[in-house]
């Protein structure tokens, strides 16, 4: 539809509001903004700060689109909520990771190490299945992605797992003995890609963020030219620029 | 205890035609332990003042806080111009309230408004007019002088200025009943009497009701038609304040009024022996219209003399009443015939004792 | 700073400023009635009722035990039945005087209570209503302490304007939670709370000119 | 204005061997407009009890607030014991109040602590043990007359129980001067002479310097060795009591005292006429010891005899004063030799004017 | 609910009583000094000192001013100096405390500014100290207007105790926010919310006998 605007434009839409989250993001989206603006379409952006807010706008039709979050935990929303929303096109990863100032890596991790995670259900969930997959613990069976300390069956090494705010985790390092904690937290918290003892895969992975709309605007043609205003090497050449390297594209 | 005096159907009898603007009985008001009202019965007529005296603690206060309602008795009946208040709700009582001033002991002046305000304060619950009632305030701060006050806030008032702003708001609405607990206690005695003559003033003119507590026996004696005194929370005494006055008959009674009334100076008293030596002294009480002759009359039937030791003539509500203490020469028959001839003139003599020497 | 960050900064204001001021004022309007009810029903009070005490107490204990976030979220169906939406700086206004005004009732409860029962006596002395112990006693006394309790609630108010940020209300508070404390921009942080300190001290500053000012006690 | 009287130093003259425990000169506290204190010097020596009356507002309250330093004055000079105090700042003004005991007009009791902890908390600040300053706070309430109220707070109090817990408590330390302002003004004539009669006691027993400010001339006589008279904010008259009460010299001495000194019953006053037509009534003033011989005297030097209308003979610090309106029969040279007759015995004879018939 | 979870509900009531009981503690230790100092130093105070007033004023409107989530983050130095830690129950103390001891402060201004002056005249004219005033006269008559800041406050705490959260320091706030506001386990949110109004209403019970028994005025 980036080819031929002019027809479409008449029925179509000019002007969307796009939710994200406030942060970084927001010099991203700037630039989306800006790209889409040349295929003619305006994008206001919505800041958020609360992950629950974003989903609930879109549904209510208070925005048009969001992008801010990642495939369980839209499932997540739509199980409790019912939302009709769907994706429309990814966007990013920006894996979580396990890092440590006093070990080198998961073995040497000691019997009751303390270890810090997310206390948001996103980032618990995946920090805790990191875990997992580094033989920490094991989780329940069925406890998915949205685990929390409750759902821990085996815990051989009797670590103590520390619910923290996703802002703290990193910058409490000190006072645990390993913390789970998003890159780009990490790296602003101080901590060096050295002190990265584990991390979650990147190739497929289920925590890709997107662009999510309503099911019924999907075949709109501005959600191709809003997806097509992110999925660009102005918009990389911005993402890398600002995530330095704590993220990466992942369309 | 039952002493209440005098009965209190008895006490009403010459005046029962009289309305009555407030009538108790039997009231009855505990504080824990403590019987601050303890059956007292009680009858104020309308145009009349009544001064309640007592000793401090004696219940006044607590008396007079019952007869607007802001002390609910525990037992006991209070009527005011004929009706029952005890049972009345708030609501009810309100405009009752509204015709009855109520002068604090403590003052209770608002302190976030300015003495006008706090005068025009009962005016505004009428629903007068912004001006109409701060014309009328400044009335009444004139009334009590104190129109150079008017914005000034009680803080910076001294203690006698803001209990004559109590005084003015108590008289602001034209009450028909005032209640004065202690209106007159932080006043000198020239801004006392020039309260007392407003309040007669308007009880003469506008037949106010007043129901008036104080210490001081000389503002009951110049404005007080009748007094009570109040004991323990007992009314023990009641009757015309000329009566009262003249002839105290409780104990109680008789130490509040003995600031008023003359007494042996204590530097003679101590001299006082029983020994017949030296000067005779008498204690002579007589009131009525003879009392102002008596003196006179004695100096005709004594041939030695006398000296008036101490006291004299006083009125009260116009009548004379005269006591005082006469040294009579001991020579020859001297005191006898003196204390024969007073007593023929109707008088009560004491002899008290004899002075060794002269003073 | 940048030209966006300084425009972003001065709309942050005005945000904070502009939910301060309307929740304040609608915590003042709700709030002090609130209290005057818990006084008067009070044991004592001037309409004792302790069925009504306790009702609205209870209510006022109710609306204080639930963290304001949650309150946020549980409050968004009457946040966008009364201002359209749930989300913006207008919005944010709807539960943050729903948390306000339970919080200054209590605040007002606290100042009410001193007046003097003196003067209360004496206004029902002259017939006066409870209305009028109210607008001439309980109200004109406290009013000293009412303006220095309503100042801490506006001075509250703005630390808890910063959380309506999860609503997308903006804000400084909320600028400063996320360049400050999400994206470790250290010079905006400086900055906001530099500028909140001020508006703070502004505030305090004016309610203590304003309690001197009516305060005719001493 | 300068009508200061008597100038400071002449006023001192007699006294000047005493020690001075309070001496003020030029004191000024202007409040805005109003000047409270406008240039008082005054003196308090040793063991003396020094009345200070005026109207109200007249600065009372003020000036005795300037004395422990409560009240900083604008200008002049405030000695206590000797010691410039107008300088010192509040922890120099510590030990000093230690010794000042004060009596507020508002009682100013802490309503959080009983009315023993009221007692009680001087002497805790003098540093004494709990069960000593409560066995003292006992001793003084007793004093008092209420011991019974001891664990009573002041809430649950009368308004004159409450004044005296004030006054016990200002007693508590033993102090060397006490400031008074209006002491007694909530208390019946009973109690009031029972507190002065302690005062008085401790004054001679311990030598206490006591200024009392009192709008009851009773007080003032029974109690003071000298009085100062205070109109907007100067001190107009000073002397001992009684030659400032037998002989007022100005105008608000005169009025504030009216009430004290025998006068005219009103309603004799509105029937008198300068026509000579009946009774001729005179104004006798005298004072000393041959006050009491006056009317016996009298008696004899007059045939067709005299009434005592009003008045008689007071004590004021065991000093006669006599003070009485007497009525003298129309015929022949009576009135004239009546006049005669009092003046040659010293007194002051006023003809006051005539009362056609007879009271 | 599953046993973990009532045994997490169980912990986090006592860590939500713990952090506002240890904070609250605190912060009237701390808070009621500062306000005596506040109220000291103002103009016409017994300890007039406009200068230190100021300066007493601007720290106080400094803590005040940061948002708590900032407040949190910006203290972990000394919360770890102090705690040894700046992660778990503890340690949300500090922060907690640092935050309330102000806030009190400001509470208890409000009431001691209400202590009568007669009755400092009082004191003063029997020799009393300026300790002496603050112990015999400010706090004694104004006890009854300070416990009932105080229970204001404790109840204020319980709410920013939620917050506390950021830090591992659990509580129920922490609970309800985490397990029904982000994980929309509706029941767990109103269990914990119950939990909370019945926390909060006890303390304003005990807040209120308190201050009838305090309180010999009337
Ligand atoms: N804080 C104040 N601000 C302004 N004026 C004041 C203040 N305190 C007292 N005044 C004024 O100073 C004058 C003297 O007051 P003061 O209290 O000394 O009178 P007083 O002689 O004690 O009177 P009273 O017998 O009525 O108690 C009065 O006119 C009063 O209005
Ligand atoms: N609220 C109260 N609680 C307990 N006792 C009280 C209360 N109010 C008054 N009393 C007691 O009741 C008695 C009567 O008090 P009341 O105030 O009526 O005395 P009063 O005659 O007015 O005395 P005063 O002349 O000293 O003002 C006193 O012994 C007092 O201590
Ligand atoms: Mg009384
Ligand atoms: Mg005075």
């Amino acid at each position: 539809g980036a080819l031929m605007p002019h027809p479409a434009a008449a029925e179509d839409k000019a002007n969307v509001k796009v939710g994200i989250m406030s942060g970084e993001d927001e010099d991203i989206w700037r630039v989306v903004a800006a790209e889409a603006e040349k295929k003619g379409l305006t994008v206001e952006v919505v800041t958020f700060n609360d992950y629950t807010q974003p989903n609930e706008a879109l549904e209510r039709g208070e925005i048009d689109a969001n992008a801010f979050q990642h495939g369980p935990y839209l499932e997540n929303q739509i199980q409790a909520h019912g939302y009709k929303i769907k994706v429309a096109g990814y966007t990013a990863v920006w894996p979580i990771g396990v890092y440590s100032k006093k070990f080198k890596s998961i073995a040497e991790l000691p019997e009751g190490a303390v270890i810090g995670v997310p206390n948001d259900p996103s980032n618990e969930g995946r920090a805790l299945l990191v875990l997992q997959d580094e033989g920490v613990i094991k989780l329940r069976d069925g406890a998915g992605i949205l685990a929390t300390i409750v759902d821990v069956a085996e815990n051989p090494k009797n670590v103590v797992l520390k619910e923290l705010d996703a802002g703290i985790v990193g910058r409490s390092v000190e006072d645990l003995d390993a913390a789970v904690v998003n890159t780009d937290w990490a790296l602003k918290s101080g901590l060096a890609i050295e002190d990265r003892i584990a991390q979650e895969k990147i190739a497929d992975n289920p925590y890709r963020n997107f662009i999510a709309v309503r099911e019924a605007d999907l075949a709109e043609p501005w959600v191709k030219t809003l997806v097509s205003s992110y999925q660009n090497d102005t918009v990389k050449a911005e993402f890398d620029r600002v995530y330095k390297g704590t993220g990466t594209v992942a369309y | 205890m039952t002493s209440q005096f005098p009965p209190a159907g008895q006490a009403e009898q010459g005046e029962s035609r009289r309305e009555a603007v407030v009538r108790l009985s039997g009231v009855h008001r505990h504080f824990g332990d403590t019987p601050a009202i303890d059956g007292v019965s009680l009858t104020v007529h309308k145009g009349e003042i009544l001064g309640l005296i007592g000793r401090s603690g004696a219940g006044k206060s607590t008396l007079i806080r019952c007869l607007n309602g802001l002390e609910r008795p525990d037992r006991g009946s209070i009527k005011i111009e004929g009706r029952e208040i005890t049972g009345l709700s708030e609501e009810q009582l309100q405009p009752l309230r509204r015709r009855i001033g109520m002068i604090f002991q403590h003052f209770n002046l608002l302190s976030a408004k300015t003495v006008e305000e706090n005068v025009a304060l009962p005016l505004k619950i009428e629903g007068w007019a912004m001006e109409k009632r701060l014309a009328r305030a400044a009335e009444l701060l004139d009334l009590v002088g104190l129109s150079g006050k008017a914005k000034s806030y009680p803080a910076a008032l001294s203690g006698g200025q803001k209990q004559r702003v109590g005084i003015a708001r108590a008289l602001a609405a034209g009450p028909a009943l005032l209640l004065s607990d202690e209106a007159t206690s932080a006043l000198d005695p020239e801004t006392t009497a020039a309260i007392l003559e407003l309040l007669k003033d308007i009880n003469a003119k506008l037949g106010l009701t007043i129901l008036l507590i104080t210490h001081e026996m000389e503002v009951i004696r110049s404005i007080a038609d009748r007094v009570a005194v109040i004991d323990a929370g007992r009314i023990v005494e009641e009757g015309p304040v000329w009566s009262v006055f003249a002839n105290p008959r409780t104990a109680i009674t008789q130490s509040l009024l003995s600031g008023i009334r003359p007494h042996l100076p204590q530097h003679v008293a101590a001299r006082l022996v029983s020994e017949p030596v030296g000067e005779v002294v008498l204690g002579v009480d007589l009131s009525g219209p003879d009392a102002g002759v008596l003196l006179a009359g004695l100096s005709g039937a004594l041939a030695g003399g006398f000296r008036l030791i101490h006291g004299g003539v006083e009125h009260i509500q116009q009548q004379s009443v005269a006591r005082f203490f006469l040294g009579i020469p001991p020579a020859s028959d001297g005191p006898a015939r003196a204390v024969a001839y007073l007593e023929r003139q109707g008088a009560k003599v004491e002899v008290l004792g004899h002075v060794p020497g002269h003073d | 700073m940048s030209p966006v960050m300084i425009e972003l900064f001065i709309r942050s204001f005005f945000e904070t400023v502009v939910m301060t001021v309307a929740s304040g004022a609608i915590s003042l309007v709700a709030g002090l009635p609130l209290g005057l009810a818990l006084v008067a029903t009070a044991k004592g009070g001037i309409a004792e009722n302790l069925w009504i005490n306790r009702f609205l107490g209870a209510i006022v204990n109710g609306f204080r035990s639930v963290p304001f976030i949650i309150l946020l979220v549980a409050l968004i169906p009457v946040t966008r039945f009364i201002v359209g939406t749930s989300i913006g700086m207008w919005a944010a206004i709807v539960p943050l005087s729903i948390a306000a005004t339970p919080y200054y009732a209590r605040m007002a409860e606290v100042s009410l209570r001193e007046v003097d029962r003196g003067l209360i006596e004496a206004v029902r002395a002259m017939g006066g209503n409870r209305w009028t112990i109210v607008r001439e006693v309980l109200v004109p006394e406290a009013l000293p302490s009412l303006v220095a309790g309503f100042t801490v609630t506006l001075i509250t108010l703005i630390g808890a304007s910063a959380m309506a940020g999860a609503i997308g209300a903006g804000g400084l508070g909320d600028l400063a939670i996320r360049y400050g404390y999400q994206r470790f921009e250290t010079t905006v942080m400086v900055a906001v709370v530099a500028v909140l300190i001020v508006l703070v001290c502004a505030i305090q500053w004016a309610g203590d000119r304003l309690v001197l000012k009516l305060d005719h006690k001493h």
